[in-house]
């Protein structure tokens, strides 16, 4: 029980490091890259060759193919400690580690062979998941039965794909992905699809528009194109027409990963708050003297302290599931931080005042990040419902 | 839902058994009692009686007292499960339950050799702390430098005490008291007051009104009323001078079962909303249907699970300062429990429509019971303002 | 355009003497008859009467039928003075002012000459209407196509009524009610439904329970039961199946008077909270010299004031509706003054901490009757799928 | 909406006329301008141009001036139908509209002669106001007795002042400005500062950096610095040292116009979610079809139409002050519009989901213009202690 609630000296060393990592390498080439006005040039290899170097880009591997094989709640906290430095680096980071756990546990062992150790060699080797269409959400989370657009067609020894895929994170940096694809036509997504295993270089495969975003800009997302792409059948992951159960099965702590993501936003924009605060002087006398800002500011902790309780909690819970592992556990931790970081947002943009709004204080991209977590992983009132389902089995 | 949190089978069982008993002694008698004019006739020493034979009302005394030893967590669980029920169950309870672990650790050997083995026999032995004075409620939190207004003076062998306290909680329930005094004037509360243990009986000592109150009525509140009232050395609580800061060492999970208590109303709250989306029609079909109701329901589920895992982190590090016990700990858990029930107590209330205000539904009767916890245990702002003490020092 | 926003000097001679009257009939009176156990003797005779006799009760009624023509907009100022006093008096005489005014509009000359003069007269002269039966209250506001449970079968001269409806205001106290029937089987309510004009003392018509209310004590609210009521021809008011037609078109500021009548209540604790931050000391200073408690208080103004400028509005525009009334004013600004009352009413009970929840302060009162108008005169939520339906022609 | 609460056909076809200017001139330009990396670029001088052309740019003016002589509400409407454009566009636009009422009122009439012709004539002529300093926002709203920075020493027929203004809108644009200095040492600014007309090309005084913002980028907001610059004696406004009172007296509209600049926004967003909610489907249907949405899109309705009879009253009383004019109306109505529309910029996001996210959507721009007015005319917090002075007399 003691892990749900401590770091344990081992958590405490990687978080050190990553914490090193985010102050020598994010902190200083976030507010510059944030200002890129072609977003490609927002993402940064440096960033990630130097997280590479310390180890952070393959943490969620096992020892034996070479990474520390961390479990859910620490990677967890490593991942608040990155959006702590920049949302983008602990969305794209996020995105490698989960996916990453899902390979361990999804692909088979002539797969994991054929990808896993080129993977961690390669000091930029990226993740994606190819799973939200232009018409297809929400679909996705609730889940209505229609079928995804992109489609595979069964050919001599694999698939034709065609079709596209919008919205994806990591979606033109990734050496591997994973992508979900109507198998069978006429059938719901969450019955006919199949999950398989995409290289970058796969002919018919490319990468559309990079999209322009609010903020999040550390991070691409970008559009997969498929073209009468051929994927053999050795690709395909789990079972054909069983796409959908994958994620469901070997990621029950995505929701938690990405409300870790969000926190470390609401700390980083509560450290702001109280760093100006305490300088900042109104009717003779600092900000953080005055009643109404300093129960403000501690509001604020209590949002924070409460929404990483809950993660940590989900997180454990999905590495333990038969302490008690509930379904909305999978749904609700990133939907209590987002609400939360979005109002400590709002309120550090007020305590900030006119100085919140320029550039130069950082306070403005910091709100433009929060923002992202509003729909990021699920829109909330999607969520909701999603867990409405769990709760009264629709 | 509970399934979420409980960790171990001893605390499954027991939490069980307190159900149990919630369900067979407290629900049937709640609205009636409630409904008594008189505040003093809406308690009851059948729950407390019927408690007592289950172990539930000296649970947290150690095994050589005759108790079951419970920790700060399972504690919380339990009065979590009584606020079910009912919250004046809860908080009678509840007192009795957080006192007693402060009496086990804050009397020296010969007072508890006189008062605990009385106490763990006596079906109806209910403990109270007096520290709430008129003029005095926020100073005692935040803490002010002012003096408690009711004064102890030095005489041969004890002290005579005057004044007076107000709303405590069991006041004219139990047999036995712990009650602060100044004993040194001109200092503040925080520097010159003394702890004093005073039994129900001893001369002096009077009960005053007892509070009529919109809700929380199944538990007493009153005044206890001092006029040259002797107390002799021996009840001395800690050191002359020092016992409110011994005292507060005793306490840090006193907030987070604050939390606990306040949170089972907002179980309950959600529930009655679950049963009613489940059967009410709206526009044809159930309420539990439409969409907006689904989502909100979930969203109160979410508000409830943060806040627990909020609290249970709270009760666990209690124990184990060593792992990371933060000061706001000890100050905002109730606060987000509190805003989480007043926020489904509205939801609850605008989901019944009509009914939720007519008496019969019993809807009306938890939202005034959710009421109590904006104040009780702190109003919400002079915690948010504690907590921003510990976190800055003022 | 002037009338939109000022008080003219009829307005400020009227608004004086219902001042009077509240401060010298109503407060005195309120505590105590709020504090009544049978619901029943919580309404008060006497303050109809003193209210009749300076002119309150039949304000609406034009000059002819002995009152004084008040125009929406007064009238709407006169139930907010009310409110502030208590809203069960607000309630009573909003429903009572309004019906007289629908009567005046919808009934015809046959029906004004047999009814009116006699309700001028009647010291006690009270209306009703009802529409609301335990299975349709949204039904009747979306509007969904069912039936009212209450039917009107045809018989020689008129008409045999069975059902009942509930939550009626005025019920049990009225001489005259207006009472919607369906007179055509298996069409919706709002296609089939009559409305009919029903004596106190008709044959078949009795009065069920009195509603035990959480709050808004000094109203009563009742249950309507026809047993083979026989209602004659010629109390068909408008057409035969077009009752719906008769609140829409003859009542369009129905919602902007519930609006007053909550308001008054946000204004009572508006003053509550004030005189209580100007005496109430926290850490050495009155609390309205805290930056948090002053700001609180002067957002609660802000909401009072915006809510004010839209009910007067809506009041305004519903006599004059050539300059531009839109239907979504005759649901909206209920529901935005009950969310201010509910806000306001929350703050209040916060600022007061335990002193708030007991019954003597009267904070608790004002409480408990804000919630009243979650519900009233529609859910807010079914308000604003109401509104919807009128902006988005569903 | 709109014909809620046009009043006159002069209005009403006023309004349509800048309706048209909107949605030719401002609208097309919109996006490209904002997204300009130079904030100096953002601004466009042919939509002043424009305006100019339609005589919105000079439409306060007395018509003896060239003018349309229109009062406070008629502007209100005009700005709020601006800012459903675009908010920078509202703001340029806006101020000079406030300003030249100022002129009109507080310049004698040598001043009026020098100063309004040209700036009449000039289709670039714009207007600004130098008040806020890096440590003197809050001081001026609250007010707090400390002195400006700006200084001005007295010389031989005039002044030389030395200091800096940052944040004004204009600033980089204006061909006159109005400004505060102290001219008396030692007092604070309400008793030692004058007001001063300066004109753009006066040696001395040059424009420092413009701010580079999150949002509102087509109004342009610089630095103002003042080098030994001489300022004759007939430029003085109102009388030295008493500058800043005078002054106040021309404004008491000026908050409304915050109001109307912000709402517009508000009407914007509202506009994108309702035409999103009409295209987009979910679980089958479109959006506007589940309940949830439609009633979050009329509680859009009522926050708009609630803060604009606010605003409307506002300005209204601000010319008609007999008629009860408060004080509080010159400080709230901007803070319950920019409330409104925060919600509003919050829920039109989280309905777009990812799409909102995406700067092609344009629902991003109008987010970050909606954060603005958290703090444009004086930071919400502030503003309520400014009306809390005003309701306590501090």
């Amino acid at each position: 029980m003691q892990n749900i609630f401590i770091q344990n000296e081992n958590q405490r060393m990687i978080l050190g490091t990553v914490k090193r990592f985010v102050d020598a390498e994010v902190r200083p080439r976030a507010a510059a890259l944030d200002a890129q006005q072609d977003p490609e040039k927002s993402f940064s290899w440096e960033i990630v060759e130097r997280a590479n170097e310390v180890g952070i880009r393959t943490m969620t591997l096992d020892e034996k193919w070479g990474g520390l094989g961390t479990d859910s709640l620490t990677t967890s906290m490593v991942i608040e400690e990155l959006g702590k430095g920049d949302i983008g680096v602990s969305v794209i980071f996020a995105q490698t580690l989960k996916i990453a756990q899902i390979m361990q546990n999804a692909l088979n062992d002539e797969q994991k062979a054929r990808v896993l150790p080129g993977f961690a060699k390669d000091p930029r080797g990226m993740l994606a998941i190819g799973i939200t269409e232009p018409d297809n959400a929400s679909n996705y989370f609730l889940p209505y039965p229609t079928s995804f657009r992109t489609t595979g067609q069964k050919t001599n020894g694999g698939w034709i794909v065609n079709g596209m895929k919008h919205f994806i994170s990591n979606g033109n940096r990734s050496s591997h992905y994973l992508l979900f694809v109507q198998t069978e036509k006429g059938k719901p997504l969450a019955e006919g699809s199949t999950c398989f295993l995409v290289e970058r270089d796969r002919p018919g495969f490319t990468i559309g528009r990079v999209h322009d975003k609010m903020g999040e800009r550390l991070a691409n997302n970008a559009e997969l194109v498929f073209q009468d792409c051929f994927i053999p059948d050795e690709n395909v992951v789990g079972k054909v027409g069983k796409g959908f159960g994958v994620l469901a099965e070997f990621f029950p702590q995505s929701n938690a990963y990405a409300g870790a993501t969000i926190l470390g936003v609401a700390v980083a924009l509560h450290e702001k708050a109280i760093d100006w605060a305490k300088v900042r002087v109104q009717g003779g006398k600092p900000l953080i003297e005055h009643d109404g800002i300093r129960a403000q500011l501690a509001e604020m902790r209590m949002l924070i302290d409460a929404s990483r309780s809950y993660i940590h909690r989900a997180c454990w819970l999905a590495d333990h599931q038969d302490h008690g592992w509930d379904k909305t556990l999978g749904v609700l931790p990133k939907a209590m931080a987002s609400q939360a970081a979005w109002k400590i947002a709002t309120w550090c943009l007020e305590i900030h005042g006119g100085h919140g709004y320029m550039k130069e204080f950082g306070v403005e991209k910091l709100v433009r990040d929060a923002a992202a977590f509003l729909h990021s992983d699920g829109v909330n009132r999607t969520l909701f419902l999603k867990a409405a389902n769990f709760m009264f089995q629709k | 839902m509970e399934g979420l949190f409980v960790q171990t089978e001893n605390q499954r069982a027991f939490v069980e058994t307190v159900g149990r008993f919630v369900e067979e002694e407290v629900v049937p008698r709640a609205a009636a009692l409630d409904a008594e004019p008189d505040p003093a006739k809406c308690y009851s020493w059948d729950i407390v009686e019927k408690a007592h034979a289950l172990g539930v009302r000296t649970m947290t005394l150690d095994e050589k007292w005759g108790g079951l030893g419970a920790d700060p967590l399972t504690t919380a669980m339990v009065i979590e499960e009584l606020s079910k029920g009912d919250l004046g169950v809860a908080i009678t309870l509840g007192q009795t339950l957080k006192l007693a672990q402060i009496f086990q650790s804050g009397l020296n050997e010969e007072q508890k050799a006189r008062v605990l083995p009385g106490f763990s026999k006596d079906p109806r032995g209910m403990l109270a702390i007096g520290i709430t004075e008129p003029d005095n409620a926020s100073n005692y939190l935040v803490p002010y430098p002012a003096p408690f207004r009711t004064v102890a003076v030095k005489t041969n062998g004890g002290w005579i005490v005057n004044g007076m306290k107000h709303f405590i909680s069991n006041a004219n329930r139990a047999s036995h008291f712990l009650f602060f005094a100044q004993t040194e004037k001109g200092k503040p509360m925080t520097a010159g007051s003394t702890c004093f243990l005073v039994e129900r009986d001893r001369a002096g000592f009077t009960i005053g009104r007892v509070h009529d109150k919109m809700g929380e009525r199944l538990a007493n509140n009153a005044e206890m009323i001092f006029q040259d009232c002797y107390i002799p050395d021996e009840n001395v609580v800690g050191k002359v001078g020092d016992g409110f800061n011994e005292l507060a060492k005793f306490m840090p999970w006193s907030n987070a079962y604050g939390g606990a208590t306040i949170l089972g109303v907002a179980v309950a709250l959600h529930k009655k909303a679950v049963d009613w989306a489940k059967v009410r029609v709206q526009g044809g079909k159930l309420l539990i249907e439409h969409d907006g109701i689904r989502a909100q329901l979930a969203e109160m589920r979410m508000l409830i699970d943060a806040s627990r895992a909020y609290i249970h982190r709270a009760c666990w590090l209690a124990v184990h300062p060593e792992h990371g016990w933060d000061k706001t700990l000890g100050a905002l858990p109730k606060v987000m429990a509190s805003q989480a029930t007043w926020k489904i107590a509205t939801w609850c209330l605008e989901i019944h429509g009509g009914h939720g205000y007519m008496k019969e539904f019993g809807v009306e009767k938890l939202v005034r019971d959710a009421a109590a916890y904006l104040h009780s245990d702190g109003v919400n702002r002079t915690l948010f303002l504690k907590a921003a003490n510990f976190m800055f020092q003022k």
